[in-house]
């Protein structure tokens, strides 16, 4: 089992995480990935670009977290997550959150529980710049409505 | 209040000295300072701490204590009735928007 | 909207694909990937390799039709299907899906939906080979399990 | 029964001429045949043109009628009532094992 978790402002290739993942890895049969972007649309204006800033150290140490979290709650032998800080332009990559598992299921759902936690609880702020403006995202409430369905299966292991 | 200087996390248990607080996102950009370092004489509760810098920085009332601001003490998040002592981080920051 | 189905007997770089299906794409913040793999252990021998055939013609359809019911699901602007076909060895990638999207939920949702009726209507065989032996594999009621999820979503959305 | 032609997926409405029929995954293995082309002389069901070669191959019913055998007619999923006309492709193979 392992985790790995960066914050940096350098970009990273996906095909070069999905080949850390795969390597030496004759175990697994499943890897799902996740990658977000700057996207051009949010609240009506064009975005052109995103800042984002985090709080060094807690991030890191909640990133590890949420990926221990899903290893206890799955078989997921390997777990990466990169995430970009500093001034992102339109169409960057921003995250991405790489797992393996020996099934499929257990890979989809892990990778989507850690970045619906990540939402939720990872230290990482963001503002929108536009053309002639910028503002700070909002926090959004359908990302806290993401979580209920991991804590309702949650209450329903404990019953 | 001093500038800030570097982080310590070890609570040193002494009674009076010095903590670290740090600002995040927007709240950082309102009050315009990302971190300072508040000397106290005895622990407090978050609360009665945030209190304190209000004292001290009136305008900062409308986005300290009257906004949706959360708190992480030594880099976990954390209630207000929570106790502030000497050597700790305390951070205030806005709900987190990343990913 | 766009759909890229292929099947093939030669390997895959998902660095590329995940490449294809972010170029000039502005509009999309997230990127799913599943790949699946040849894993050592499946019902208890150690696995060496895979052979798998499929139905010329038919599959392609079938995947299409697919991956055109996930975009009639979701927002799915783009979508790619590479199923591998041949003899490949342990370690080597079998299947890939790969989908964009607005918003992440779609995503994940998207190809976890492609893959479950992939595993339960595509038209691929597969031979598990081992040291002295081999035999093909037998169809497994998890799959159909898991078509239930989206089938029992159905039910609800027609209340 | 000949050796499989090109396969036809246009059906000609003629009442006489052959179907190509194909097998896959196991059910190819055990049958030890991939495909063949079945001249019929009127339209049958899936099931009876099963039956029929069933009986000009006796030890083929072990696994085209006894087990959980699949068909396609023309590349699409079909039950055993549908018409089998000459012209058409019909494919028999086992449960998919795909991804």
């Amino acid at each position: 089992m392992s985790i790995s978790i960066k914050v940096q402002t350098m970009d990273f290739s996906v095909g070069e995480q999905h080949g850390a993942l795969c390597s030496n890895n004759k175990s697994d049969g499943a890897v799902v990935t996740f990658t977000g972007l700057v996207r051009e649309f949010s609240s009506g204006d064009n975005v052109i670009a995103l800042e984002l800033e985090h709080y060094p150290g807690m991030t890191e140490q909640l990133l590890r977290s949420i990926a221990e979290q899903a290893q206890t709650r799955w078989q997921l032998a390997r777990i990466s997550i990169i995430h970009r800080v500093g001034y992102l332009a339109l169409g960057e990559q921003i995250v991405f959150v790489g797992v393996t598992s020996r099934h499929r299921q257990a890979a989809f759902e892990g990778a989507q529980f850690i970045m619906d936690y990540l939402k939720n609880h990872a230290t990482f702020w963001k503002k929108e710049h536009f053309k002639d403006s910028s503002n700070w995202v909002e926090f959004k409430q359908s990302d806290k409505q993401a979580l209920s369905k991991w804590q309702s299966i949650e209450q329903d292991a404990i019953k | 209040m001093a500038a800030g200087s570097e982080t310590n996390l070890n609570n040193t248990n002494a009674a009076s000295g010095h903590v670290n607080v740090l600002f995040f996102g927007q709240l950082k950009e309102r009050l315009k300072c990302d971190k300072l370092t508040v000397d106290i004489a005895y622990s407090l509760s978050i609360k009665s701490f945030k209190h304190m810098l209000v004292e001290q920085n009136p305008h900062w009332q409308a986005w300290l204590e009257e906004r949706d601001v959360l708190c992480a003490l030594n880099q976990t998040m954390s209630s207000s009735d929570e106790l502030v002592k000497a050597g700790d981080e305390l951070a205030f920051f806005p709900p987190v928007t990343g990913g």
